[in-house]
C-alpha cells in the first residue's frame, strides 16, 4: 500500500474519461461562473449601499448598518446556509406574492445570490471607504460648475475613489474565488465539490485536492497580474508609487 | 456706474451656523466689468459670503440675483431657505466660475479633462469645440504643455493656473476666487496672480476674497472690508487703503502692513 | 490583504452609544422587536433546552479552536513576517511562498486535504501507526488546528511583516545605542512595536478566523456549527438552528471586538 | 412535454447505489431505478446533486421534488416528509478490521468507536442500542468519509447498509482492510420498512404516479434486469 | 587638561560609503568634563563620525578607546572592519549616551518605561531602583508630570528632553548629542538647549554634534570643525569663533550668522 508509484497515478488527471480532468475543469467553470456573477452583484450591492450609507436617509443608513454588521460578523458558511435554503425560499415566497408564482432558481443562480449577498456587505464597507477618501473639495468643485448630483457621482465621485477601492475590491475578488468552494457544503459541484467526488471515488485525495489547489492557485496568480494592470491603468494620476 | 448691467446683486444676505451669526445682512451689487476685492480679517465671513453667491452654502436669509434672474428660495423645515429649483441653481451656477483656494482640480482627470469636462458635461458644448476652446485657456495661461498631465504632477501655482482656465472655460459672467494664492508658496504666488491680473485688465467681472493687499489696491475697482458679518466700510481701493475711516480698517490694514 | 480591506471585511467597530437614541431608531427597533417576537413566537424553539448542553460545549470548542489557532498562527506568523523583513533570501521566498499559497487557495480545501489526503495517508506507515502520536493523528481536530493555524499564520504573516517593517528605524538604532543585544533589542522593541502596529489589524484578522472556524465541522470537529448542524438533521428544522446559530456567532464576534478594543486602548495612539 | 422533476442524490458518492463518474454522470443501481420509474411515469427527470445532510430541508424548501438517495421510510421522516413505496429493503451490516473480531452488538462494539452517517437510521440506531453501552458514534457528512475513516484506521468499526458496505468490502481499499461484522438486531421502528423516494408532503399526485411506476416496472421486469446488473440476490427484500 | 582621565579617544578615523570617502583620518579625544562641539557643513561626515564612536556605522579604520578601554576589531570579509566581540561592543555602548536628531523614543512605551528601559534590560539594575532614579532624572528636565504619557502625545521639545533622560539614565561616561535640537521648532529649542546647559555646567563630558553656533560658543569646552573628511581646525570656542584661521571655516561662520 505504501508504495509511493501508486500514490501519484497522473492518468487520474486526464481531461477524457476515465480521467477525472475534464469534470474538475468544468467544476472550475462553474466556480468561475459563480465567483464572477457573484461578484458583479456584489458589486451592485456594494455601490448601492455605500451611496446609502453616506447619502441616504437615517432609515436607509440604520438598515445598511445591520445589513453590514450582520453580515460582517456571521460566518460565510452559515451566511449560504440562511441564503441558500431561507433566501431562496423568500425569494419563491415573494414572487407567488407578487403573482408571478414560484420561480425555479438553478442551483447557480442561487451561488450567485449567496455570494453576491455576502459580497455586497464587503462592498458596501470598501466603496464607502473610498467615497469618503475623495477630497471633499473636488466634490464641491463639480457643484459649484453646475453639475446634477447624478453627474457628478457618474463623472467625479465613481472614477476618482477608483485608485482608493482598487486595492480592497482586487481583494474582494480573490475572497469571492475561494468562497464558492464553500457552496460544497450545500452539494454544488463547483471545483471543490467535484475534487471530493473525484478524490471519494478513486481514493486519490492527495492528488485531486493538490490539483484543486494548484487550480485554486493559478486563478488567484492570474488575478494579481490583471489587477497589476488594472491598478496601473487607474491610479495613472496619483503621485504615490504602486505598491 | 450705473450704465452698466447688475451682473451679481445680493440683497441682505444672512447666514448663521448654529449659534454663529457669520454674515449679519450683507448686500453688494456687482456690475459688468467691476473687480471687488473682498477684505477681512480671518472669521470674518469672507468665504461664506462668496459660497452663498453659488449656494455652496445656503443662506439664512436674503436674496442673490445673478444677470438679473433672481435665485428661488423657499424655507426648509428648520428655519433656514433652500432652493425652490434645484435645475436653475445648477444653471445659475454654470454662469458663476469659481475658483478655489485649494484649486480642487480632478485629480482622475488630466488638465484638458478637467478643463472642457463643465462645458461639455453641463453646458453640452461638443466635444471638439470645447477642446479647442480649452487649449486657447491653457495656453493664455500658460499650461498648453502640461494639458495632458494629471494634477498631482503640477506645482501649486500650475495648478491654480489650470483651475482658473477651468472656471474661464465655462464662459462665466462672473468670476468668484477665494483666497486663490493662499495655498501657494509665496514664489508662485506671482504667476497666479499675473493672470488674475490680466484677466482684469480685460474687464471681466470678477469678484475675489484676497490677502493679498498690494494686488487689490492695483487690481480691484471696488474694495469692500468685511469685518463682524457686516461691511464695514467700502469704495475704490485708493480711497480705502488711502485714507481708512473706520477705527477696525485702520487697525487692519496696519495689522497687515 | 491590506489593512483597509481587513477592516472592510471584518466587523471591528461596534456602534457607539453616543446618541444612540433617535426618533427614527424607536421605531425600527419596535419593527425588530416585532420581528425577534415573531420569530420567537410562531417559529419551533422547543429543541432548545434538549440540546443546551451540546450547544454549550460546541461554542467551547469553537472558542478553544478560536483560541488555539490564533495563538498558534500568530506565534508562526512573527518569524514568517520577520525573515520576510530580514532574513536571508532562501528563507524569505519560503516565508513568501507559503504566504501566497496559503492564501490564494480555499481554507476548506486546505482542511480536506490535510484531513483526508495527509491523514489518510498516515496509516499507511506502521511507523507511525504505531508510535505515540497515532492516537492523536487518528483524531479530527489536530487536522482542524494544523490547517487554521496555518491559515492564520499566513494572512497574519502577511500583516506582520509590514508592521516589522515599519517600525521606525531611528527606535531601532535607539535600541543598540543603549547596549541592547540582538534579541533584547527584538524582545522589548522591535517586536512589541510591531505587535503594536499590527493590533487594528489583528482584532480583523481574528474576527475572520472565528468566521473560519465553523469549517472545521466537515471533517468530524464536533464545534457549535456540527452542534447545529446534528440539530437540524436530528429535527428536520431548517430556519431555525441556523438563526440561533448566527446570533451566536453575532454574540461572539461582539465580544472578541469588546476584548481587542480592550487591549488597543491600554496603549493608545494618536491620530486615525 | 414531459413533466420536469428534480432529483436530489446525495452529492458524494454511494457506491453501488449512486456514484458520479468521471465523465460527471451518475452511475449505479439508483440511477437506473431512476431512469426507469421517470419513463415509465413519463417524468423528465433532472438529478440534483445535493448535500446528503440538507437533502430534507432541500426537498421542503422546493429546491429539489424527491429524494432519490437510499432513504429508509422511518415515522421520524414521516413528520417532515412524504414517502412512496419502498423500492429495496436491505439490514444494517457493521463491517471492521480484519484483524480484530467483535460482534454488531452493544456488548462486541463496547469502548470501540463507530462510524456512521449523519441523518440515516444507522445514526439513530447507534445512538439508541450502542451509544449507550460505551461505543464512541462519530458521525460523518458522507458515507465515504466514514469508509474511509475506517480504512485509515481512525475508526475502529461502520454501521451502514449492508450492500453498500459488501460493495465497499469489494474495492481494493475495502478489500484490503475490512471484512463484515455482521448484520445488526433488527428493530423496524428505527430501521424503518425498507428504502423509498422521498416526497413533499401533500404532492399526492407525484406520489401516485410514482407508486404506479414503482409497480408497474416490479411487474413487468424492468427491475429485475437492472438489479441483475448489480446484485446476484434480491435487492428488493421480503 | 592632561590630569583628567581620558573619557573617550578616537584614532585615525576613517570611514567610507562605497566610493565616497566620508571620514579621512580623524582622530579626536575628550577628557573628563570636557564638552566638545562639532560643527562643520552639511554632509560633512559628522553625523558618521558620532555613529562610528558607537559603532552604529563600522568605521573602515581606526580606532575607538572608551575608558580606556579599545574596541577589539578584527576584519570583516569586505575590505572593511567589525568588532571581534559583539558583547564588548554592547557593554561600551551602555556607557555612551546618545541623544538623536529625532529623538526615537520607544513610540510602545510610556516616558517612564523609555527612561528604565535600558538601566533594567541592558544595565541589569531593579526595577524599583531604576524608577527611582528615573523619575529624580525626569523632574530634573522638567517632565514628571508626563511620566506615564506615551511619547506620540509630547511635544517635539518635551520628547527630546525625554530622550536626554533616558540617556542620562544609563549614567553614561559620555554623552553623544547628534543636532538634538535641529527638529524642533524654534519655540522648542530653547527649553532643550537649557536642559544641555545646565549638564554641561555639571561638567559632564558631552559630545555634541549641533548647528546653534551661539549655543555651542557658550557652553563647549572645545569645537572642532570638520570639513570634506578632517578637522580643519580646533580650538577653544572663543579662538575659534574669535579668530577663524582656515578661509573655510571663516567663510563657515559668515554663513552661519
Ligand atoms: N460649515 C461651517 N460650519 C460651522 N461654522 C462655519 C462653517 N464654515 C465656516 N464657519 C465659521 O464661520 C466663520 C466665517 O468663516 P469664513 O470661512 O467665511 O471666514 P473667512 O473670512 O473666509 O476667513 P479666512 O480668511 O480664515 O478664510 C468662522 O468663524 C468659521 O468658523
Ligand atoms: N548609510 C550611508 N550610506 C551611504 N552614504 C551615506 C550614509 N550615511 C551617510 N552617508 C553620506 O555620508 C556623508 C556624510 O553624512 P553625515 O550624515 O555624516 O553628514 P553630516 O555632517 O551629519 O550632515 P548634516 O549636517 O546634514 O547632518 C553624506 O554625503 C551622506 O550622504
Ligand atoms: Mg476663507
Ligand atoms: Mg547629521
Amino acid at each position: 500500500m505504501a508504495d509511493a508509484g501508486s500514490l501519484i497515478n497522473w492518468s487520474l488527471l486526464a481531461l477524457e474519461p476515465p480521467g477525472w480532468g475534464g469534470v474538475m475543469l468544468a467544476g472550475l467553470w462553474q466556480s468561475l461562473q459563480i465567483a464572477v456573477g457573484g461578484y458583479g452583484l456584489g458589486l451592485i450591492l456594494g455601490t448601492g449601499g455605500a451611496m446609502g450609507k453616506l447619502y441616504g436617509g437615517p432609515v436607509a443608513k440604520d438598515l445598511l448598518e445591520v445589513y453590514t454588521t450582520l453580515v460582517r460578523a456571521v460566518p460565510e458558511l452559515v451566511l449560504i446556509l440562511i441564503l441558500y435554503y431561507a433566501g431562496t425560499d423568500v425569494l419563491n415566497q415573494l414572487s407567488a406574492l407578487v403573482g408571478f408564482g414560484p420561480v425555479d432558481i438553478s442551483g447557480l443562480a442561487a451561488g450567485i445570490f449567496v455570494i453576491g449577498v455576502v459580497q455586497g456587505a464587503y462592498s458596501t464597507e470598501v466603496l464607502r471607504g473610498a467615497i469618503k477618501a475623495v477630497p471633499a473639495g473636488q466634490i464641491e468643485a463639480a457643484r459649484a460648475y453646475g453639475m446634477s448630483p447624478v453627474q457628478i457621482m457618474r463623472r467625479i465621485t465613481l472614477p476618482a475613489m477608483l485608485p482608493h477601492a482598487i486595492p480592497g475590491l482586487s481583494n474582494l475578488w480573490l475572497i469571492a474565488t475561494k468562497d464558492t468552494a464553500l457552496l460544497a457544503v450545500v452539494g454544488f459541484s463547483e471545483l471543490t465539490l467535484v475534487t471530493r467526488q473525484a478524490a471519494g471515488s478513486t481514493k486519490a485525495y492527495l492528488l485531486f485536492f493538490c490539483a484543486a489547489g494548484v487550480l485554486y492557485l493559478m486563478i488567484t496568480l492570474v488575478s494579481n497580474v490583471l489587477i497589476g494592470f488594472i491598478e496601473r491603468h487607474y491610479r495613472r494620476g496619483m503621485v504615490e508609487p504602486v505598491r | 456706474m450705473t450704465e452698466r448691467a447688475e451682473a451679481i446683486a445680493v440683497r441682505d444676505l444672512h447666514k448663521r451656523f448654529g449659534p454663529l451669526d457669520v454674515l449679519k445682512g450683507v448686500s453688494l451689487t456687482a456690475h459688468e466689468g467691476d473687480v471687488i476685492a473682498i477684505i477681512g480679517g480671518s472669521g470674518s465671513g469672507k468665504s461664506t459670503f462668496l459660497r452663498c453667491i453659488n449656494m455652496l452654502e445656503l443662506p439664512t436669509a436674503g436674496s442673490v440675483t445673478i444677470h438679473g434672474e433672481t435665485i428661488a428660495m423657499k424655507k426648509d423645515g428648520h428655519g433656514g431657505m433652500m432652493p425652490a429649483d434645484r435645475r436653475q441653481v445648477q444653471r445659475l451656477r454654470s454662469r458663476l466660475g469659481m475658483v478655489f483656494q485649494s484649486f480642487n482640480l480632478w485629480q482622475h482627470m488630466t488638465i484638458l479633462e478637467n478643463v472642457i469636462e463643465a462645458p461639455v458635461h453641463v453646458l453640452g458644448v461638443k466635444k471638439d469645440e470645447a477642446i479647442d476652446r480649452a487649449e486657447t485657456l491653457l495656453r493664455r495661461v500658460g499650461l498648453y504643455e502640461k494639458r495632458d498631465a494629471y494634477p498631482a504632477f503640477l506645482s501649486g501655482g500650475q495648478q491654480q493656473r489650470a483651475a482658473i482656465a477651468r472656471a474661464l472655460a465655462i464662459q462665466p459672467h462672473v468670476m468668484l476666487f477665494d483666497e486663490p494664492t493662499s495655498a501657494l508658496d509665496p514664489e508662485l504666488v506671482g504667476e497666479v496672480l499675473s493672470v488674475i491680473g490680466d484677466l482684469a485688465k480685460e474687464k471681466r467681472t470678477m469678484i475675489l476674497v484676497t490677502h493679498e493687499m498690494k494686488f487689490a489696491r492695483n487690481v480691484a475697482s471696488h474694495v469692500v472690508f468685511l469685518a463682524n458679518g457686516l461691511i464695514e466700510e467700502q469704495g475704490p481701493p485708493d480711497e480705502l487703503f488711502g485714507s481708512p475711516k473706520s477705527e477696525r480698517l485702520k487697525k487692519f490694514i496696519s495689522s497687515i502692513h | 490583504m491590506s489593512d483597509e480591506t481587513v477592516a472592510a471585511m471584518a466587523l471591528t467597530e461596534l456602534p457607539t452609544r453616543k446618541s444612540f437614541f433617535k426618533p427614527h431608531r424607536i421605531v425600527l427597533m419596535a419593527i425588530a422587536a416585532i420581528l425577534v417576537f415573531c420569530i420567537v413566537w410562531f417559529m419551533r424553539w422547543d429543541w432548545v433546552p434538549k440540546y443546551s448542553g451540546r450547544l454549550a460545549y460546541g461554542v467551547g470548542v469553537t472558542l478553544l479552536m478560536l483560541f488555539v489557532t490564533s495563538v498558534l498562527g500568530f506565534l508562526l506568523a512573527v518569524p514568517i513576517g520577520l525573515v520576510q523583513v530580514t532574513g536571508p533570501w532562501p528563507l524569505k521566498l519560503l516565508a513568501r511562498s507559503f504566504c501566497t499559497v496559503i492564501r490564494g487557495t480555499p481554507l476548506l480545501l486546505q482542511l480536506w486535504l490535510l484531513y483526508y489526503g495527509l491523514g489518510s495517508l498516515f496509516p499507511q506507515f506502521p511507523e507511525i501507526r504505531n508510535s505515540f502520536l497515532w492516537p492523536y493523528l487518528r483524531e479530527a481536530w489536530p487536522y482542524g488546528v494544523a490547517a487554521l493555524t496555518l491559515s492564520f499564520a499566513a494572512y497574519e504573516g502577511e500583516v506582520m511583516r509590514g508592521a516589522f517593517a515599519g517600525v521606525p528605524a531611528g527606535e531601532l538604532e535607539a535600541a543598540r545605542a543603549y547596549g541592547m543585544s540582538r534579541f533584547t533589542a527584538f524582545r522589548r522593541i522591535w517586536l512589541p512595536r510591531a505587535v503594536h502596529r499590527a493590533l487594528p489589524t489583528l482584532n480583523g484578522e481574528t474576527v475572520l478566523q472565528l468566521k473560519a472556524t465553523p469549517l472545521v465541522a466537515t471533517i468530524t470537529v464536533i464545534d457549535v456549527y456540527a452542534v447545529i448542524s446534528k440539530v437540524r438533521q436530528e429535527t428536520y428544522i431548517t430556519y431555525e438552528p441556523l438563526l440561533l446559530l448566527a446570533l451566536i456567532y453575532l454574540c461572539l464576534t461582539a465580544i472578541l471586538v469588546v476584548a481587542f478594543r480592550y487591549f488597543e486602548r491600554r496603549i493608545p495612539t494618536r491620530g486615525a | 412535454a414531459a413533466q420536469q422533476v428534480r432529483v436530489g442524490f446525495a452529492a458524494e458518492p454511494y457506491p453501488p447505489f449512486t456514484s458520479p463518474d468521471a465523465s460527471g454522470n451518475w452511475e449505479g443501481w439508483e440511477v437506473e431505478f431512476m431512469k426507469a420509474i421517470c419513463a415509465e411515469a413519463k417524468l423528465d427527470c433532472v438529478v440534483t446533486p445535493v448535500a446528503w445532510d440538507g437533502i430534507i430541508p432541500a426537498l421542503t424548501s422546493n429546491k429539489i421534488d424527491m429524494i432519490i438517495g437510499s432513504m429508509s421510510i422511518t415515522a421520524e421522516r414521516q413528520q417532515t416528509i412524504d414517502f412512496s413505496d419502498k423500492y429495496y429493503n436491505s439490514l444494517p451490516g457493521v463491517i471492521g478490521p480484519k484483524d480484530v473480531t467483535f460482534d454488531p452488538t452493544p456488548e462486541g462494539l463496547a469502548g470501540k468507536t463507530l462510524g456512521v452517517q449523519v441523518a440515516t437510521i444507522h445514526q439513530v440506531y447507534a445512538n439508541k442500542y450502542f451509544a449507550p453501552a460505551g461505543t464512541t458514534v462519530k458521525e460523518y457528512q458522507t458515507q465515504d468519509e466514514a469508509n474511509n475513516d475506517l480504512a485509515a484506521g481512525r475508526i475502529d468499526a461502520v454501521q451502514a447498509d449492508s450492500v453498500a458496505m459488501l460493495e465497499f468490502l469489494k474495492s481494493e481499499q475495502g478489500a484490503a482492510c475490512c471484512d463484515m461484522k455482521g448484520m445488526v438486531k433488527d428493530d423496524p421502528e428505527v430501521l424503518g420498512l425498507g428504502v423509498g423516494v422521498g416526497l413533499r408532503k401533500g404532492e399526492t399526485e407525484l406520489k401516485d404516479k410514482i407508486n404506479a411506476a414503482i409497480k408497474a416496472i416490479r411487474e413487468n421486469g424492468t427491475y429485475e434486469t437492472f438489479s441483475k446488473q448489480y446484485f446476484d440476490f434480491d435487492i428488493y427484500g421480503g
